[in-house]
């Protein structure tokens, strides 16, 4: 982490890329034009907002990165799938359960995206963070084992998330 | 084909707000009455969309957009109220 | 359509006023936003109801009147400031005057009153 | 010729005694009579004309639309008046410098005084109705300020009050009268007034013209039951007494009657006003006066006796009455007047008034004793003074009535009576004052007063044996052209000679002096018969009447402005209900020919949760976050609805205001009250509910008539010239910043001093701050969320990229400046929210005030621009460009117009919310949770 | 428009639909707040998803070219309706909302609710 | 092209934005400076434009070249001119009081002061009904912004009552836009004058129930019967220069009546002509006797000056609901004085109290008065202009009213009431004026300094009320001229708007 970053003209280059595919993908359009203005964009926001930025830990590992998308994704799928179920079943068979998750991961981001995916992914919500940031707390909304729930979490999600941000 | 599915959605999607609407009648606690407004902002989207489609039109998708947005900020402030009242402190 | 429409508008009206005319500051303010909501979609009105005729050339087949929803955005602005302020300006009283009562005092005995008039009532 | 100045010269005078005053009380005093003098000099030679049977005019134009030119006539009524009026008024000055103590501010004493003058001369020339009203209401106005100039006594300002508000009444009655007469005749010119008397009795309003006319004569003339101001008006200072009361205002009103003689007198209906008015005051003042101890006291209700008298010879219709009548103006005014110096003179030496302690004075000041007793005697009417011929005169007319039919011998009877307390009263003067024995508890020992304070006495003296025993010789030609004057024609055959023979008259002189001394000697009987009533004083009467005139209207006020809102409210709301509802009795069939839109699922849907919701805000209105969220619901179906009807930007637009109000009202909620308990009466609440309903039908009736109406509208240019002219496709938004910019532009200002004042109303406030919620609950100790602290900031630039894509497309597609700006706005507070007040402040270093007038200017200069090119304001210009490369695009100054619009938004939403922020940050106690 | 394309709008349109009302059915069925708050914040991600693609789909069909606009609508949902359940489920905690009984370790809720370790 | 009509818009407006920023901002005397100098070009061009509209006819400035009816217009004709110029000339009176130390009392004041003037010169100027309501909107968020300048719970508690009240004003408003917009389909006063007539019986019920709505709204402006409640309070309670300033308010909604209740629904509307008038006649009569039991009732100077203000109000509505050019004309000369004087009463009010200590202008008895003669000099020249006694102007006001009412039936109430109510005005003042400077308890205190530019603005004021006597006549000549062209109906702006087409765009 940096304190107090030079001044830059791309403070945050891939913030910068998605700015730039955001913008592409609002007008759906590749026109030049676009092209042009939506770089300019791209370069001047992230200028404007740097200072509202509070620094973070930098990207790693872009293919880690895709494949933890698509994973999450897939997750999300058949999460829903699952809960869909049982919130159609009766209420009766549902097995809820607060879940504290131990976390190694460090720093606010990552802690964050690791919380989202928590929430994204199937009968899961991520209701609170330790103040110490070193503990997860987890609504489940039907929970089979607690010890395998917290494994998976940290294995499927933890690890990646810990090889991106490389803390 | 497709006009029966959006209109099977479309009718999905209305009970769907009528039932979010129930939720925010009968609460109980305030933190389900947002929840359930939070849900009816996320239905209108999906109400928006399937009426572009029907009207195979894009002229709403600013609309959807903006809700996405801006229902966030909504629900997330009434959250900051309950926590801490203050919600610029 | 029509029909529901109007009734729409007359309900918000209704309940607009009512709330309007009700003793405190911030139920006025919603009051107020509620009528505000009735003005503008009557306004909207004047230019008739029309599905899929967005004012937007080259996008419709038959367009709707443009101008009443030119003139509602400029009534939703001025609504706005207008809520801002009064709502700032209930916020203000209370600091003032120790309540929230239009008036900046609470009228004398409400409970008094209230129970003879519900007695009588009843 | 210039009649102007007799008026202008005096009224210019009013200046001078205030730059004259420093130069010490003779100076001041002769510098005053100067313009006057010159004045009376002006008339003087110009007297020659009028004796020789003119009457001289001047016509200036002057607001010809009220009728209102400045105009002249010198005839000879005006002579006389004119006379008196300058002439005594000259005495007056000279008397009251003598008069006037150290102390008393004599410059504003003679201002007024002139000014007076001038409006008394300005009455007496006027050729012109609405002018003579003008200098009518300037006498009360100048009048008022005369009485009250001993302004530290009570009794002054209250009389002066009297004065004015009777005057006043009596003065609003005359213009009405004379706009009436005017409309009569169609002129306001008063030869024509004078010439048409037969039209103006003819027609149908002259009774209430008369009345009015009347009003204002009897008011200003003290006429019963108008009488009672006068006494208490002897507050003021002596030489006004002398002045005003004796011979120049209080014969305004006589002035008027004759002046209006030819076209108002000569029905009965004339008659029977002014004569038993006359009458009636003639004996009430004459028999009030015996039993007044305060000198000027006798002499105000002498006063409104002769007056009475005056104004009972007007209404005789008789000319000879009227030559009597002119005849005794003159007389009472000189009799009168020095009267009240002498009065004034005693006052001054002695300390008081009051004739049960004057006695004696005979011894102390014999030469101020002589000359007034031979004016009180002038007023008893005894032979060789002219208060004798004029009596006569009356006397006689009284004889000829037959008006009255069987009961008219009573008028010379009652003529006599009052002759006969005249004499009473005369003689208690003469006697109480300066015999009787010793003074009782004089402030003073009594002594002659300086030289020259007896000199107007010894003139207007001379003048009551003079015309007393020369008649013909002194005033017979001015009677003459006077009393023609009044008639407006030929005069009567009359003779002005000391002796007629033995005549009826002689005898009813005669036993008026004998009744008078029996009266005068039997006077303690008198005395206590009249002490059984108790004496009301008009002045307490009159500001008991007053007084209750304010209380009740302070009832009034109390009952219906009771400063309750509520009250206010529905009085608009029924105000609008009754204008809504009642043109709607003739709309015979509330559904047009349109073709309606068939219904749907959706549409129902999205009503039935509006109508629901909002009807439940209503409910739990008094729960108020239960309240909001319903609100909310609300407009998110508002915003549905006009997505629904074709309203892409309108959606857009009410969906980001919707979300600001929410926060905007949440921020609030904070210090208001979150619940409150019912306050309503159910009465209240179901009449309330009563009118908004009956509201709601009116416009819900309204809006279907209006939706199932064709329309025919203007909008078709817009469509069709959006494109062509705006260079624009989203016709909303081209009609926003071309077609109807100028709105925009003001829209855009409303919501800049929105921010401003918004910032002003928080300057300044000391906000009660909750330490625990609604439950009693403390408050979370996490006040910055980690993962909305960590969403939001990565949000932000894709918020603000999103809103310059809004921005941009906004000419051609749904979007524009307002909505962008309110996303940005809305990024922007999400900050504040998640990371708060203290991390953005040295984080954001924009002036927000700067962007609110940035915005303004951005958008004016906009249209500013446009004269560059000799086009109106907000004319716009748009053009298409080809960058090789980049390839078309378009660029036209409504977007710099919209970017105005823009920078405007995101200032004032941000200058209101992050100030509304600022208010608590420093001083928030924290309470810790005990469980 | 192509059959298959058209089957797989509509499919995607009625699944979409079917998971925003499952969503909103959990809201109202469920038994406590924190299991209601399962069902929208979940259900509704993939029932937009769907929608959004049928959209997508739609739009790319008829223009010609590919629509992706859409896609923009899922990122601020998925990116949103974490953070929205995190701060309700906080709400929820301040208040010391009622947990359905038969929920496991609810006495973690204190621990959560003051932000302790367990 | 001539851009005069829209200088008295554009000139206040850049004033007040350009205030706000640097190097303008921040410095209370730049502010001043600055906005008296802005004042004074105003003023300067309001005249000019009056005189261009009286020489050379009415200008119609089509504002982005959009041809009537599809742009907006302004319409400088006399009487908008004159308004304008009034509201200038009260303007710089109040401002120049203002800027003896009231300015700094709260922050904006001047911008917010500039904001109002652009306001209310919009209004008098606009052509358009829905850019009159934007302009009603900015005159009003300013007056509200304006009347809490100074602070202090009485401010603050009227300021309630006054917003809320003209925000649901606001919402009838635009109920009533709707409603003519949706039966006429159209904005431009003139235009819907020339539509009005060819409506069908269907389309004029509901038009005349727009209408009418309007006229709830110009009502609760223009403080009529029974919608004035909330005025005495509300004006009292500004401080002295707003409230001078507030004088004018009134006469946006008489104004607005006049404009569009003369012009849309005048004599030629056909099944719509003179709506209003039936209700004007008893509800402005009501309004003046109100208006005079509240200046009998009222416990000190501000509140009696406020309820003057409803009077004049009154009686301006019943002179347009005589309905004829002489009528009108006298309501014109009759909106000049009353502005002015009852502008400076209420500036003499705030004089009065600072001189009187803890008993400020209310009526009772008080310590000496300072300076006690020069400001007696001018409040007795207010009194007896708001009186109508001459010689100043009030009284040819007064007798232009009355004069107007010749022939009518309704004279047996116009005359009765208006004298009568001229009475009460009298015997209120008198007794106010009586107490003010002569009621005394002797000490003479300390004596407060008194501002010279107070003295000044308050005399500036003051000096227009002999001025429109000396000059009555070619004033009433000029409101005649000014009367006849409103009542010569839409034809003739017609004709004015289409020698504005040339050079605008298609
Ligand atoms: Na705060
Ligand atoms: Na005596």
């Amino acid at each position: 982490m940096r304190a107090n970053p030079r001044f830059r003209w791309l403070p945050m280059p891939l913030h910068s890329l998605l700015l730039l595919t955001v913008w592409l993908l609002l007008n759906n359009t590749m026109a030049p034009g676009h092209l042009v203005l939506g770089s300019f964009l791209a370069i001047t926001i992230p200028l404007l907002t740097s200072g509202m930025q509070n620094p973070q830990p930098s990207f790693h590992k872009p293919f880690t990165i895709i494949r933890y998308v698509f994973m999450v994704l897939g997750d999300i799928v058949v999460a829903n799938f699952e809960v869909a179920f049982l919130i159609l079943g009766p209420n009766k068979k549902l097995n809820p359960a607060f879940v504290a998750i131990p976390l190694e991961i460090e720093f606010e981001l990552p802690i964050t995206i690791l919380a989202s995916t928590v929430s994204l992914t199937p009968g899961t919500v991520s209701a609170e963070i330790s103040e110490d940031k070193k503990w997860l707390y987890v609504h489940v909304l039907n929970l089979t084992d607690k010890d395998e729930l917290i494994a998976q979490i940290k294995s499927r999600y933890e690890r990646p998330l810990m090889e991106i941000f490389q803390c | 084909m497709l006009k029966t599915a959006i209109l099977i959605a479309t009718v999905l999607v209305c009970i769907s707000m009528f039932l979010n609407l129930w939720r925010v009648f009968i609460g109980p606690s305030r933190p389900d009455r947002i929840l359930a407004l939070d849900t009816m902002y996320i239905n209108s989207i999906a109400l928006i969309i399937l009426f572009g489609i029907a009207s195979s039109t894009t002229l709403y998708f600013e609309a959807a957009l903006l809700i996405a947005m801006l229902g966030f900020v909504s629900t997330a402030a009434m959250c900051k109220y309950i926590l801490r009242g203050d919600l610029i402190e | 359509m029509e029909a529901i429409y109007a009734f729409c508008v007359g309900i918000l009206t209704t309940c607009g006023f009512f709330l309007v005319l009700r003793g405190r500051t911030f139920t006025v303010v919603i009051g107020l936003t509620l009528l505000s909501y009735a003005v503008n979609l009557f306004l909207f009105a004047s230019g008739r109801l029309k599905l899929d005729g967005a004012a937007v050339l080259g996008q419709s087949v038959e367009y709707s009147d443009p101008l009443p929803q030119a003139l509602v955005l400029t009534a939703i602005v001025i609504g706005f400031a207008m809520t801002a302020f009064v709502v700032i300006l209930a916020m203000r009283s209370r600091a003032d005057q120790g309540n929230d009562h239009v008036d900046g005092q609470i009228p004398e005995q409400p409970s008094a009153r209230l129970s003879a008039s519900d007695k009588r009532a009843g | 010729m210039n009649l102007l100045w007799v008026v202008l010269l005096p009224l210019i005078g009013t200046l001078v005694p205030f730059f004259t005053e420093r130069f010490g009380r003779n100076l001041c005093a002769l510098s005053v009579a100067i313009l006057p003098a010159c004045s009376l000099i002006l008339v003087l030679l110009y007297a020659g004309d009028i004796f020789s049977g003119q009457s001289l005019r001047q016509t200036i134009e002057w607001i010809p639309a009220i009728g209102l030119d400045l105009s002249f006539r010198l005839d000879g009524l005006s002579l006389l008046f004119l006379l008196l009026i300058l002439g005594i008024g000259l005495l007056v000055i000279l008397y009251a410098r003598y008069y006037l103590s150290s102390k008393d501010s004599m410059g504003q004493f003679y201002a007024y005084l002139i000014l007076f003058m001038s409006a008394m001369v300005g009455i007496v020339i006027s050729n012109n109705l609405i002018q003579l009203w003008m200098f009518w209401e300037l006498t009360s106005i100048s009048s008022f300020l005369l009485i009250s100039f001993w302004s530290n006594k009570s009794d002054a300002r209250k009389g002066a009050r009297m004065a004015l508000t009777v005057t006043g009444a009596g003065g609003l009655a005359l213009l009405a009268g004379l706009l009436m007469i005017a409309n009569i005749v169609d002129s306001y010119d008063l030869d024509t007034v004078l010439a048409s008397g037969d039209v103006i009795r003819a027609h149908a309003h002259y009774p209430i013209a008369l009345v009015l006319v009347l009003l204002g004569a009897f008011t200003k003339s003290a006429q019963f039951p108008f009488h009672f101001w006068l006494p208490h008006a002897m507050s003021a200072p002596t030489p006004v007494s002398a002045y005003l009361h004796s011979a120049t205002m209080v014969k305004a009103g006589i002035f008027l009657m004759a002046r209006f003689y030819p076209a108002l007198a000569g029905t009965d209906l004339w008659f029977v006003l002014v004569s038993i008015t006359g009458l009636i005051t003639l004996l009430l003042g004459a028999y009030i006066a015996l039993f007044k101890h305060d000198l000027k006291g006798l002499l105000a209700y002498s006063t409104i006796s002769h007056l009475g008298l005056i104004t009972l010879l007007l209404g005789l219709n008789s000319d000879l009455a009227t030559v009597a009548a002119v005849f005794h103006v003159i007389n009472h005014a000189i009799f009168k007047a020095s009267l009240f110096m002498a009065a004034g003179i005693i006052d001054h030496e002695s300390g008081s008034r009051d004739m049960r302690k004057l006695n004696g004075l005979m011894k102390y000041m014999p030469y101020t004793a002589t000359l007034a007793i031979v004016a009180a005697l002038s007023m008893a009417g005894v032979p060789l003074l002219n208060g004798f011929l004029s009596k006569e005169m009356f006397f006689a007319e009284t004889l000829d009535l037959s008006m009255f039919g069987s009961l008219s011998w009573m008028i010379p009877l009652l003529a006599t009576v009052g002759a006969a307390f005249s004499v009473a009263y005369s003689l208690r003067f003469i006697h109480d004052v300066f015999f009787n024995g010793e003074p009782i508890d004089l402030p003073k020992t009594p002594k002659e007063p300086p030289r020259y304070m007896k000199v107007p006495v010894e003139v207007l003296v001379a003048l009551c044996l003079l015309v007393g025993i020369f008649p013909a010789y002194i005033v017979g030609d001015l009677l003459s052209v006077a009393s023609s004057a009044v008639l407006n024609g030929d005069l009567p055959s009359y003779s002005l000679a000391v002796w007629h023979g033995l005549n009826i008259p002689l005898f009813m002189s005669i036993l008026a002096m004998v009744g008078g001394i029996t009266i005068y000697h039997n006077r303690r009987h008198l005395f206590q018969f009249q002490s059984h009533f108790d004496e009301q004083d008009a002045k307490h009467v009159f500001e008991g009447v007053i007084q209750w005139i304010v209380k009740a209207t302070e009832r009034v006020v109390e009952t219906f402005e009771n400063g309750s809102l509520q009250r206010y409210i529905f009085l608009l709301l029924m105000f609008t209900l009754v204008m809504g509802a009642y043109p709607l009795f003739s709309l015979t069939e509330n559904i047009g020919t349109r073709e309606q839109i068939p219904v749907d699922g959706v549409t129902i849907t999205g009503a039935v949760l509006m109508i629901l919701s909002a009807i439940a805000t209503v409910i739990w209105h008094r729960r108020r976050f239960l309240a909001l969220t319903f609100l909310s619901v609300v407009g998110l179906m508002v915003s549905l609805a006009f997505a629904q009807f074709s309203a892409p930007d309108l959606a857009l637009t009410q969906l980001s205001v919707e979300i600001v109000t929410i926060i905007l009202l949440l921020l609030a909620l904070f210090f208001l009250p979150q619940n409150t308990s019912k306050e309503s009466t159910n009465r209240r609440l179901s009449s309330d509910l009563l009118v908004s309903s009956l509201i709601g039908c009116v416009i819900g009736t309204i809006c279907f008539a209006i939706l199932t109406m064709p329309l025919h509208s203007i909008s078709d240019f817009f469509l069709a010239n959006s494109k062509t002219g705006g260079g624009g496709t989203n016709v909303v938004n081209v009609i926003l910043v071309d077609f109807r910019g100028f709105d925009t532009l003001g829209e855009i200002t409303v919501l800049g001093i929105a921010a401003l004042g918004i910032y002003k109303l928080i300057a300044k406030m000391r906000i009660f701050m909750p330490t625990r919620d609604d439950k009693g609950r403390a408050w979370s100790n996490d006040p910055h969320p980690m993962m909305f602290e960590m969403v939001s900031q990565s949000l932000l630039p894709l918020a603000l990229l999103v809103s310059a894509y809004i921005f941009l497309r906004g000419h051609n597609l749904p979007g524009g400046g307002f909505i962008a700006g309110l996303i940005t706005a809305v990024a922007i507070i999400q900050q504040y929210i998640a990371h708060g007040v203290q991390w953005i402040k040295p984080r954001v270093k924009v002036d927000y005030q700067w962007l609110i007038a940035g915005g303004i200017l951005i958008a004016t200069l906009t249209g500013i621009g446009s004269w560059v090119f000799e086009k109106p304001f907000m004319s716009t210009w748009f053009d298409y460009f080809d960058l090789p490369w980049v390839g078309e695009f378009e660029l036209a100054s409504a977007m710099i117009f919209d970017l105005g619009v823009y920078l405007t938004v995101v200032g004032a939403v941000m200058l209101i919310l992050a100030n509304l922020g600022k208010l608590t940050t420093s001083e928030r106690i924290s309470i810790k949770e005990n469980d | 428009m192509e059959f298959w394309i058209e089957l797989l709008i509509s499919v995607l349109i009625v699944a979409g639909a079917v998971f925003v009302f499952v969503g909103s059915l959990g809201l109202v069925k469920l038994p406590d707040f924190y299991t209601r708050l399962h069902g929208p914040t979940k259900a509704t991600t993939l029932g937009m998803g769907c929608l959004l693609v049928a959209s997508m789909t739609l739009v790319t069909n008829q223009n010609g070219f590919l629509s992706l606009h859409e896609l923009l609508i899922t990122l601020f949902l998925l990116i949103t309706a974490p953070v929205t359940a995190h701060m309700l489920a906080k709400t929820a905690l301040h208040h010391k909302l009622d947990i359905a009984e038969k929920t496991h370790d609810k006495a973690l809720s204190k621990q959560a609710r003051k932000r302790l370790n367990p | 092209m001539s851009h005069l009509p829209i200088l008295p818009i554009l000139l206040p407006m850049l004033a007040a934005v350009l205030m706000l920023l640097p190097p303008l901002n921040n410095s209370i005397s730049r502010h001043r400076f600055f906005s008296m100098g802005v004042m004074f070009l105003l003023i300067i061009a309001s005249a000019s434009l009056l005189l261009t509209s009286h020489e050379q006819g009415t200008q119609v400035y089509v504002l982005g070249g959009w041809q009537p009816p599809f742009g907006i217009t302004l319409v400088a004709d006399r009487l908008s001119t004159l308004m304008v110029l009034l509201t200038c000339v009260l303007g710089l009176g109040a401002q120049l009081y203002a800027c003896a130390g009231d300015d700094k009392d709260g922050m904006y004041f001047h911008p917010l002061f500039m904001f109002q003037i652009m306001g209310i010169n919009g209004a008098f100027l606009t052509g358009d009904v829905f850019n009159l309501f934007v302009f009603f909107e900015v005159l009003l968020i300013a007056s509200y912004a304006l009347l809490i300048h100074g602070g202090g719970k009485q401010k603050t508690k009227a300021n309630v009552h006054y917003v809320i009240l003209n925000l649901v004003g606001s919402s009838i408003f635009l109920f009533a836009l709707g409603i003519l917009y949706g039966t006429i389909g159209s904005l431009n006063i003139i235009d819907m004058a020339t539509k009005v007539p060819l409506l069908d019986e269907h389309e004029q019920a509901l038009a005349k129930a727009g209408g009418l709505l309007l006229f709830v709204v110009f009502a609760l402006k223009a403080a009529l019967l029974p919608l004035h409640f909330w005025l005495p309070k509300t004006y009292a309670a500004a401080s002295a220069p707003v409230a001078a300033l507030f004088a004018i308010m009134t006469k946006v909604g008489v104004y607005s009546i006049l404009r569009v209740h003369t012009t849309i629904f005048g004599e030629d509307a056909g099944a719509l002509a003179s709506i209003v008038i039936p209700w004007l006649w008893p509800l402005s009569l009501l309004t003046i006797t109100f208006g005079a039991i509240g200046v009998l009732a009222s416990p000190n100077l501000r509140l009696t000056t406020a309820n003057l203000v409803v009077v004049s109000a009154g009686t301006l509505m019943l002179a347009i609901a005589m309905e004829r050019e002489a009528a009108t004309s006298a309501a014109l000369y009759y909106i000049l004085h009353t502005t002015l004087v009852t502008g400076a009463l209420f500036l003499i009010a705030d004089l009065i109290s600072e001189q009187r200590g803890k008993a400020e202008d209310r009526y009772v008895m008080a310590r000496k008065m300072g300076h006690s003669k020069v400001i007696g000099i001018a409040f007795f020249m207010a009194a007896l202009t708001v009186v109508g006694l001459p010689p100043f102007s009030g009284f040819v006001g007064k007798i232009l009213i009355l004069q107007s009412a010749h022939g009518l039936v309704e004279i047996m109430w116009v005359w009765p009431v208006v004298l009568i109510a001229g009475l009460a005005c009298l015997v209120a003042i008198s007794r106010a004026g009586t107490t003010l400077f002569w009621r005394s308890s002797g000490d003479a205190g300390a004596v407060e300094p008194l501002s010279k530019l107070k003295l000044i603005a308050v005399s500036m004021l003051l000096i227009a009320s002999p001025l429109l006597v000396v000059f009555g006549g070619p004033i009433t000549e000029f409101t005649d001229l000014a009367a006849a062209e409103l009542h010569a109906g839409p034809a003739m702006l017609d004709a004015a708007l289409n020698s504005a087409h040339e050079g605008g765009k298609q």
